[in-house]
């Protein structure tokens, strides 16, 4: 399953890119699975998750061509 | 409706009035503006440049979402929102609200909606160059403060 | 602090930049503004223009302590407040009440507690003429709806 | 005792005049005496009475040299 990842702002600083495109094995996979390709500790407190640029969280289930993005809490405005 | 997400400086006010020429003239009655600039200061660090992160398509959505709700949830005429990305310097405008409506209370509340929601919802990260060297901020200083109506 | 009364037609948005350009820059973060937009419908009835009588001296007055609660009430840095009087035609602007602060909550606040009470106490009435000749304002349509914030 | 009257909007077109300077006999002056000199009815139900541009009631005592204003309830902004 093709799945695009994102990384924004100290995330991306810590995760040291801004994407990346992975092709994981297996039908069933969520958004945690994502993650733990791409680094070695679990999701950090407070890390937002978007899929397809809508927030969910860890348990989602993706499918192919879904874009999955990580970032710290957002400071806008 | 109207957002825009700009990495260009602008001016909020003349954003306002050339939006406000669109409208159907004689209507309006009242609009209610809220601009956010950028601060020298912050947790006591001077601040020389602010550079704002965003995760283009994403943003957009998240605003227009939260307009979206504002013309539903209030009796407004339209909404306009103009943000910055990019690199932002003291005094500049990072972000623009306006809204119009027939009704004084509810331009007011429909504003403070948006820009509130928007802070909460749309993905930018600001990072500071500061005396102290360039550090992300963690969160918005407001964030604490209730200051959601409802 | 500035109020000002006057019978010539204003930019709202201009009077804004012009009096931010004399704030100490990087200080304030956000400013709320409201304008009042002359409507060319009121009670069903076209209004081709309004006249606005106001008590000289009285007005500048009560607009000013207004606005001197408004500075002791909330933590803002400075608020300005410009008002039509006379004869006033469609789409002109008829008020502009605007609050700087660091906090985005006391500008809204204090922007809307300056008009909500400028409309009750400062002396002034709307004359309107219509199709079927003029006639002086009785009450503000809003009045009724209590959205005074405390 | 010298007092400055002032009437505005409706009630200047209803009392045909927008000021006038009374003279009134006496040291102990209402409001409501200023009123009784200038119109036979009592006070409309509603009007807004200044002295020296400050709201008041009928009751208020005047002094040598005060301004009176009456007028209907304002409607600015």
């Amino acid at each position: 399953m093709k799945i695009k990842v994102k990384f924004f702002a100290s995330l991306r600083d810590r995760i040291g890119r801004a994407e990346e495109s992975l092709d994981i094995e297996g039908s069933s996979v969520t958004v945690a699975d994502v993650w733990s390709k791409v680094a070695e500790e679990p999701i950090p407190d407070g890390v937002l998750i978007a899929v397809n640029m809508e927030y969910t969280d860890g348990s989602h289930s993706l499918s192919e061509g879904d874009e999955v993005a990580f970032f710290p809490p957002v400071t806008g405005g | 409706m109207k957002v825009v997400v700009t990495d260009a400086v602008f001016d909020p006010y003349a954003e306002v009035q050339k939006y406000q020429a669109g409208l159907k003239s004689g209507q309006s009655g009242g609009v209610v503006s809220f601009v956010g600039t950028m601060r020298d200061f912050n947790d006591g660090h001077e601040v020389s440049t602010m550079w704002l992160d965003h995760y283009p398509g994403m943003t957009e959505k998240h605003i227009e979402q939260v307009c979206e709700e504002a013309l539903e949830r209030w009796d407004i005429i339209d909404v306009l929102v103009v943000h910055r990305v990019g690199e932002i310097k003291p005094d500049e405008s990072i972000v623009l609200v306006a809204t119009w409506s027939a009704h004084r209370a509810e331009a007011f509340d429909s504003c403070r909606f948006v820009i509130n929601y928007l802070k909460k919802r749309a993905p930018f990260w600001k990072r500071e160059s500061t005396s102290k060297g360039q550090r992300w901020v963690e969160h918005n200083t407001e964030d604490a403060a209730a200051d959601i109506p409802d």
